[in-house]
């Protein structure tokens, strides 16, 4: 067990290594020039020239890979452009941000979408549950800006009950979380579905209810502790993709998270700070992947054996 | 002969319910499906003014206005002409999408779960590589590098997707291999690459195969995400995506130029999954 | 903050579009950010709402000799800690502005003076030619303490403005700025002021309607549009030092048709400026009638920009280009001005109805549109983009715009290739004329030879749009797209 | 016909679980003549299919030998192998999952004599029917799809699928264990009739000792991956030497010969050995 | 004991309506066992969950009489759902798949002590479960309680689930193949079991098998089922030793003997 969490955490960090490096390859590869961008358009070459040589960039690739590496390894992820400050605190002052954000939406997911699961599976293909479907799809298919203006146009100006944008009241959250979740309680809800229907129709539950448990037990301590395991691994993924930043949630709410600094970065062509955006985030979510993995042999005792379940 | 099967009894009972729900969800996808798609086909054919036609003396007219079914955008475009016409551009960009990330998903998913090993540890480790990166940057990224052209834009969303089917296409193998008639072509003296290609592919490529299915919502999303953050494919194309992100500024005054096309987009993406979901319960 | 997030009584909140990532100027300057920079730091002088210079921290600025000024600082300015303000924090002020790479307002400066200390409130400012503008470029110089400047943006820190930081975040873009109470001048009305950064403007237009934000500048004519006849919300706007152009490639070789100023002007008639103004960008803009924006100290009119497209035709002809031969790219950054890829749309259908074919070319910020314009990544006829001018004067604009030398062209450091001797010569002229009548005569001149080169396919002056909570008042926007915050006041 | 056709030396099998090595299979010898036939016995889990996947290599035994008219198999790689896996083939015990779904009774049988090099699609068709034929399914079968057997038929065409590769060696593992004793019964009829006309070599695997009469000449009983008894199949059933054989067979219940005995005395004799 | 007159079971499938079961009857008194054998498919499982009412009423549709202990369950079914788990058990046809795989046996067994019995502590329900196990001859039942069932062997598992049947004031078990995917040798263990405590707890049995030699060794009295119908009913001995119907003939003649 512990063998195994630490192999596998070695061979994720090998991932956020390898994925910084790729990342650190193609900024500079992309078109775009840091120097352009902080000088303005007006700079010459030769402040151009000069800005570069601030930045280091005119030294050969491999250089300056060695030099980012050997100030990581001391914990120097280097200094934002655009920023002129440390590119770490910057991503880490973004951080909190972006994790209640993610921590938020994925609570309200699964408090949503598992009951509604449940609901869809135990009426499954009733004229209710089939317009239950739909709309679900239908939130699964609004792209999240055109989600996002709508509430923010019904919310905030035509029933002001919430405010627009930011992060200045606990109210501030309500959009944002409710735009993110509209899409992740629908994918959400039709695994669940999907899940429990397989669970309520296999044969322990039937044994089960031939020595009496409730249909409450059946289908909250059996037909759901059964299903549990592909649906925490969603909201895991979920989570772990959200850490990476709701770019697009965060732009339309103004939230200040990594999400919209990074865009900005790329903007900006902050070689640093996007490098630390995604050391950051990659690291996070590798370790929210990490940990739904040692969730799963806690969940599924089949796993714990290191043994596959199928014959 | 008696029977204690009345109508409605029989009305009421499961396997009646799955077919009706089956039917209602295949009919009403298709239904859905069809009208988006078939008109966005036909859009040469059809009698309407050209995408890129403007009239700035008739700038935002309400649907229905002066023949205009969607109304028309702030350069006194036809709405509904851009719509159908970009719809074959975002339509197309969504089918090469998914069947680029179809294929590879497939391939990498399978070979990952069949061979195990080192491909496995590649595979799982690119899979969960593409998870921890930011993915809209990464996007943004490769459309700075390549230029934001149809097949940059195509192989970028593909690039996005294909670790849903790989995860998938490998979980399904890693069932699919351990039973016995895998056992049996091997047996027979096929290679290990055969019995992949010949049995256990084409055993799992129904069920990936609507995975890929529900992706294509997906990608149509992606491609309006991407436009919408400035990295569609260049102008002149009028993509979903471009048209939405063009119109928002114009949500409360001029609600259709967002409206429309959001609109006609869910009604895609509801067919095309009610389209998935019924066929997926047939199995 | 209330339970909707509308801002607590006595204080107000702004919106800026950019992320202000200091609250100095020696990098960008971006326009919005210059209210709340000048809220907190000052400079010499100002640019005024007539666009002359007036005295701020400078009681006197006056030219005592061709190439030498006299200051004498305002005895009674005060930094927030109660300091006083110095010669030598003017002189360390120069001195960081110039050290900093790739500052904006330094390019604006032919040469750097030198302050020659006098007393602590006393000094000249030299320079080797005659700098007759320098009482307009000092007012884009913020002094700072000596010992807390340095040769990089500051992001907090104190200042002798109205406000004083109370809590700077760049990396989330809020800044808290509280009245300072060691003001020199009259006390600011509002108590508290929060800045935030709300990048997409659709979000910035709901905040303001939701009334959690009272000022949202720099707004997109479409977003006028939909607050144009809300009860609380009112909308000023002011015509700006900044034009915005349909930029002629002039890295063409001799013989290509856009090298001929003659296709040039022809191609001009295809354009329907008027409906372009009017309708595209809803009367947000004013179609030049020069080669810089109109309000700016020295700027003349030399002709209009007409639309005939048959004359557009025959004069193609008369130049021996037929128009269907012509195929021409246009290049811009999203976001260079409101509603850019509209505006392109529209020319480029424009053109087409005169034959002539176009195809765009969008970046995205960050991009290698500098590249481009450089001549160094593609080739391309025309460039949509804009230049602002934040010392208010016509002679700067033609300098950064029109003054290319064949010298500096051989590093690409040319408005897009624009050289032209017998401009230079005039520009030159000026520079060195202390007498201000000679000076404007010679500008006036400079600025028809640029219009007769026909450098633009269409250019315009916007409006600098602005939409404020009308529980704000007292907010009176100026030409440079900024505002005096120490004139506002809060009703409710 | 002399001579060993398949001999098993020293048989070792070892799966990896977790970090431990588990012996599945701990030093099986045995050998089986040109039409012969051998029966492998014992509870579940000692390991009998793990040998008769070693036999056709599906699994790579840890050591020992598999030796094939001489040949060993045991430690052939897999290109080598490739062309003698014709040669001993199986029959699976799950009727329902050995047979590709998707494909029709043809295309199955038709697999392994593409294997054989048989290219013609035609020729294919009409040597399929004529395997069908054999193990007496109708040629209306061709077109069918696994699902629309019964399980007894789809053991047919398992068959037949074995029987296309010409093998000399047939290992059956549990093959009529998932059927229904009457269909068990007539896949029994079948598979001595294909050793009589044929010559085929058995290797029969089951837990059922009645089934291991009818089929197997010898027996080899099996306990926890050893071997415990090996001998000619009348004489191992008739008088067990091994204890753990003899709880075998008083465990088995046969409905006819119980006449007269009360339960309690079957399952005591049974229960005395297994406790 | 159990009544059952004129059972029909219609199964409302994809293919249509299927007869499973086609108009039985049969009764058990306390005591005795009853067995139903039959060729796969014919009908057994269907009748044992007919009778439990098991069979979910949007699947089935069950008529005829069935009277449980006094008890009619197929007018009131809510009858039958108070009478399962504690006079009335079923052991399913696998006991690989008949457990909640991420359920510890404790847990799992425990519950079913605790719906007899909901006064009891969660304490005193593991003792009574331990003791449980400890009857039914499981090994060192304190340690079984906390593991899970894919931990444990088939013969293991099929004991748990008498166990649990051993959890009620047991009247009537129905054992659907309760041997079938168990070895010989274990196969008797379980037989013996269910005998041993038939004689303590005097409960009937209704034991479904395809195996002769098991109905031949448990049972009282015989139903040979064939397409959902009965084709031959008898006392034991008789069935096996002089079977009338041609059907009964030929599945004797089909069990391959190893004398
Ligand atoms: N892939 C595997 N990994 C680990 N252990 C295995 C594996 N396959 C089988 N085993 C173990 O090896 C032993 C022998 O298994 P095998 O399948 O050969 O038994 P068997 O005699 O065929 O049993 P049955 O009668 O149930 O088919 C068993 O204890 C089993 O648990
Ligand atoms: N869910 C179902 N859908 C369709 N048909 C079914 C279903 N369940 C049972 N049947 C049919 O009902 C009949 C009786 O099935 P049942 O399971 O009772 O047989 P059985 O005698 O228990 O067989 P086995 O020995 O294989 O367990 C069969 O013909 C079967 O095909
Ligand atoms: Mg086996
Ligand atoms: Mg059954």
């Amino acid at each position: 067990m512990i063998g195994y969490a630490v192999r596998r955490l070695g061979q994720s960090v090998l991932t956020v290594f390898l994925t910084v490096s790729t990342v650190f390859v193609l900024i500079r590869l992309a078109p775009g020039d840091p120097a352009a961008a902080f000088a303005g358009p007006l700079a010459t070459t030769e402040d151009l020239a000069k800005v570069r040589q601030m930045f280091g960039l005119e030294e050969p690739l491999i250089t300056q890979y060695g030099l980012f590496i050997k100030n990581l390894l001391t914990g120097d992820f280097g200094t934002s452009y655009s920023f002129q400050a440390p590119a770490l605190d910057v991503v880490m002052g973004r951080m909190p941000y972006t994790i209640t954000l993610a921590a938020s939406a994925i609570l309200v997911t699964a408090l949503v979408a598992i009951p509604l699961g449940v609901w869809m599976a135990r009426r499954a293909d009733t004229r209710r549950e089939l317009a239950a479907n739909v709309l679900t799809i239908a939130g699964q298919s609004m792209p999240e800006f055109w989600t996002g203006v709508m509430l923010l146009t019904l919310f905030a100006v035509v029933v002001p009950v919430l405010p627009a944008s930011g992060f200045a009241t606990w109210g501030g959250l309500v959009l944002p979380t409710v735009t993110v979740a509209v899409l992740q309680i629908a994918l959400i809800s039709r695994l669940v579905r999907r899940e429990m229907c397989a669970n309520l129709a296999a044969p322990y539950l039937t044994v089960a209810r031939s020595r009496g448990v409730s249909s409450f037990g059946l289908t909250w301590r059996y037909a759901m502790a059964n299903s549990a395991i592909p649906v925490l691994t969603a909201l895991g993924t979920r989570f772990a993709a959200m850490v990476n930043g709701v770019v697009v949630v965060e732009v339309v709410f103004a939230w200040p998270g990594v999400g919209s600094l990074v865009v900005r970065a790329l903007e900006t062509r902050d070689y640093p700070l996007i490098q630390a955006t995604v050391l950051v985030t990659a690291a996070a979510a590798v370790l929210v992947q990490f940990l739904v993995d040692l969730a799963y042999s806690v969940l599924d005792p089949r796993i714990r054996l290191g043994k596959a379940v199928s014959r | 002969m008696t029977t204690a099967v009345t109508p409605a009894l029989l009305a009421g009972a499961a396997v009646t319910r799955r077919r009706r729900g089956r039917k209602l969800k295949l009919w009403a996808g298709s239904v859905c499906t069809a009208i988006v798609v078939l008109p966005v086909a036909l859009a040469n054919l059809l009698p309407i003014p050209g995408p890129d036609q403007q009239d700035l003396g008739s700038r935002r007219l309400a649907p229905l206005t002066d023949g205009h079914l969607f109304g028309t955008d702030q350069l006194g475009r036809d709405l509904l002409a851009r719509v159908l016409h970009g719809g074959q551009v975002s339509l197309l960009i969504g089918v090469l999408a998914v069947l680029v990330s179809g294929i590879v998903g497939i391939l990498a998913g399978s070979a990952a779960g069949y061979f195990g090993g080192w491909v496995d540890a590649v595979v799982s480790r690119l899979l969960e590589a593409q998870l921890s990166l930011p993915l809209l940057m990464m996007l943004l990224l490769v459309v700075a590098l390549f230029g934001a052209s149809v097949p940059v834009i195509t192989m970028v969303i593909a690039l996005a997707q294909w670790p849903e089917v790989a995860r998938i296409a490998r979980s399904l193998v890693l069932v699919e291999r351990e039973k016995p008639y895998v056992d049996a072509a091997r047996m027979l003296g096929l290679r290990r690459a055969g019995v992949l290609a010949v049995h256990v592919i084409p055993n799992i490529i129904r069920r990936a195969g609507l995975v890929v299915l529900l992706l294509l919502a997906q990608a149509v999303l992606l491609e309006s995400a991407l436009s919408y953050l400035g990295a569609g494919p260049q102008r002149p194309f009028a993509t979903w995506g471009r048209i939405i992100s063009d119109g928002q500024d114009y949500v409360t005054t001029s609600w259709w130029l967002v409206t429309l096309p959001g609109l006609v987009i869910v009604l895609l993406v509801v067919g095309v999954n009610l389209v998935g979901d019924a066929l997926y319960e047939r199995r | 903050a209330g339970p909707t997030g509308s801002p607590a009584p006595g204080s107000m909140v702004l919106a800026l579009n950019r992320s202000l990532v200091s609250l100095d100027n020696k990098l960008n300057q971006f326009e919005a950010a210059v209210t709340v920079q000048r809220g907190v730091r000052q400079a010499l002088t100002r640019i005024g709402p007539e666009l002359t210079p007036q005295p701020v921290l400078a009681e006197r600025f006056e030219l005592t000799s061709p190439t030498e000024w006299t200051v004498r600082l305002r005895p009674a300015a005060r930094y927030s800690d109660g300091s006083p303000v110095t010669a030598r924090d003017v002189a360390t002020a120069l001195e960081m502005y110039r050290k900093v790479n790739g500052s904006f307002i330094a390019s604006f400066f032919p040469e750097w003076p030198e302050v020659i200390e006098q007393d602590q409130l006393t000094f000249r400012l030299r320079t080797g030619k005659p700098l007759p503008i320098l009482d307009y470029l000092m007012a884009n110089i913020l002094i700072t303490p000596s010992g807390a400047n340095q040769a990089a943006e500051l992001q907090s820190g104190i200042g002798s403005g109205p406000y004083a930081v109370m809590s700077a975040d760049r990396g989330t873009g809020v800044y808290t700025l509280r009245a300072n109470p060691a003001y020199w001048g009259p006390k600011p009305r509002v108590d508290t002021v929060h800045v935030r950064f709300i990048q997409e403007e659709s979000s910035r237009v709901v905040a303001l309607r939701s009334g959690e934000i009272d000022v949202i500048d720099t707004i997109s004519p479409d977003s006028a549009e939909q607050l144009r006849n809300l009860p609380d919300v009112a909308l000023t706007s002011s015509v700006g030092t900044r034009i915005n152009q349909l930029f002629f490639n002039f890295r063409k070789p001799a013989g290509h048709p856009l090298a001929d100023a003659r296709v040039r002007r022809a191609l001009t008639f295809a354009v329907d400026g008027r409906t372009l103004a009017e309708d595209v960008l809803q009367g947000t803009v004013i179609p030049a009638e020069g080669v810089v924006s109109h309000i700016l100290a020295g700027a003349v009119k030399t002709g209009r920009y007409a639309y005939d497209p048959d004359m557009a035709g025959r004069l193609l002809t008369e130049a021996g280009v037929r128009p269907g031969d012509l195929d021409l790219k246009i290049i811009w950054e999203s976001g260079e001005f409101p509603s850019d890829a509209l505006l392109m749309e529209g020319v480029q259908e424009m053109l087409r109805r005169i034959g002539v074919r176009c195809t765009l070319q969008q970046f995205e910020p960050g991009g290698d549109i500098s590249k481009w314009r450089q001549g160094r990544a593609g080739d391309w006829d025309i460039l949509g983009n804009g230049f602002s001018v934040p010392t208010g004067l016509a002679f700067s604009a033609l300098q950064g715009m029109y003054g290319g030398t064949a010298e500096r062209e051989k590093t690409r450091d040319t408005y897009h290739g624009y050289v032209q001797p017998q401009v230079v010569k005039l520009l030159e002229s000026a520079a060195e004329e202390v007498d201000a009548r000679a000076r404007a005569s010679v500008v006036a001149q400079a600025q028809q030879a640029v219009w007769d080169t026909w450098p633009c396919l269409w250019a315009f002056i916007p409006r600098s749009l602005l939409a404020h909570r009308k529980r704000v008042s007292g907010l009176s926007l100026e030409p440079t797209n900024s505002y005096d915050l120490a004139s506002l006041r809060l009703d409710g | 016909m002399s001579g060993a056709l398949l001999e098993v030396r020293d048989l070792v099998v070892e799966y990896a679980t977790g970090r431990e090595r588990f012996r599945a299979v701990d030093g099986v010898s045995f050998s089986v003549n040109r039409g012969g036939s051998l029966a492998v016995v014992g509870e579940s889990g000692c390991g009998k299919s793990t040998i008769a996947r070693s036999l056709v290599r599906l699994l790579t035994p840890t050591s020992g030998e598999v030796l094939l008219d001489g040949q060993d198999l045991a430690r052939m790689n897999e290109r080598r192998l490739r062309p003698i896996r014709s040669r001993i083939q199986m029959v699976f015990q799950d009727p329902y999952g050995s047979l590709d779904p998707r494909m029709t009774a043809a295309e199955i049988v038709g697999e392994p004599l593409k294997l054989r090099g048989v290219r013609s699609g035609a020729e294919r068709e009409r040597e399929a029917a004529g395997l069908l034929d054999r193990v007496g399914l109708p040629s209306s079968a061709l077109g069918r799809r696994p699902a629309e057997f019964s399980g007894g038929q789809r053991q047919r065409i398992g068959i037949a699928r074995a029987l296309a590769s010409r093998p000399e060696v047939l290992v059956c593992d549990e093959a009529t264990s998932a059927l229904d004793v009457s269909v068990q019964a007539q896949v029994l009829a079948l598979l001595n009739e294909l050793r009589r006309e044929s010559g085929l070599t058995y290797v029969f695997i089951s837990h059922n000792l009645g089934v291991v009469r009818e089929i197997s000449d010898e027996v080899l009983v099996m306990r926890a991956g050893r071997m415990v008894e090996h001998g000619p199949t009348g004489e191992v059933l008739a008088e067990p030497r091994e204890p753990y054989t003899r709880a075998l067979r008083a465990a088995a219940l046969d409905p006819t010969t119980m006449r007269g005995r009360k339960p309690r005395d079957v399952l005591a004799a049974a229960k005395g050995v297994t406790r | 004991m159990l009544d059952v007159t004129d059972l029909r079971v219609e199964l409302m499938t994809e293919r249509g309506v299927v007869k499973a079961v086609d108009g039985v009857s049969f009764s058990i008194e306390s005591g005795e066992t009853v067995t139903i054998i039959g060729e796969s498919g014919s009908g057994k499982s269907t009748t044992a969950m007919g009778v439990l009412r098991l069979l979910p009423d949007d699947e089935a549709a069950v008529s005829g009489k069935i009277v449980i202990d006094g008890h009619d369950v197929v007018g009131n079914p809510r009858a039958a759902a108070r009478l399962r788990g504690d006079k009335v058990v079923l052991i399913p046809q696998d006991p690989m798949t008949a457990l909640s795989p991420v359920h510890t046996i404790g847990g799992q067994l425990g519950e079913a002590v605790r719906l007899r019995d909901p006064s009891l502590s969660r304490k005193a329900a593991a003792d009574r479960a331990a003791d449980l196990l400890g009857q039914v001859g499981i090994p060192d039942p304190r340690r079984q309680l906390g593991r899970h069932p894919h931990q444990l062997s088939g013969g293991m598992l099929q004991r748990v689930l008498i166990a649990i049947a051993l959890a009620g004031r047991l009247r009537l078990l129905v054992a659907d193949e309760p041997t079938s995917a168990l070895d010989v040798t274990v196969q008797a263990a379980i037989l013996d079991l269910l005998l041993r405590l038939q004689e303590e707890t005097g409960m009937g049995i209704l034991m479904i098998t395809h195996d002769l030699g098991v109905a031949r060794l448990v049972s009282d009295r015989v139903h040979v089922m064939k397409d959902g119908r009965f084709v031959e009913s008898g006392e034991v001995e008789q069935i096996v030793d002089e079977p009338r119907e041609d059907y009964t003939r030929s599945l004797l003649s089909a069990v391959p003997r190893f004398r």
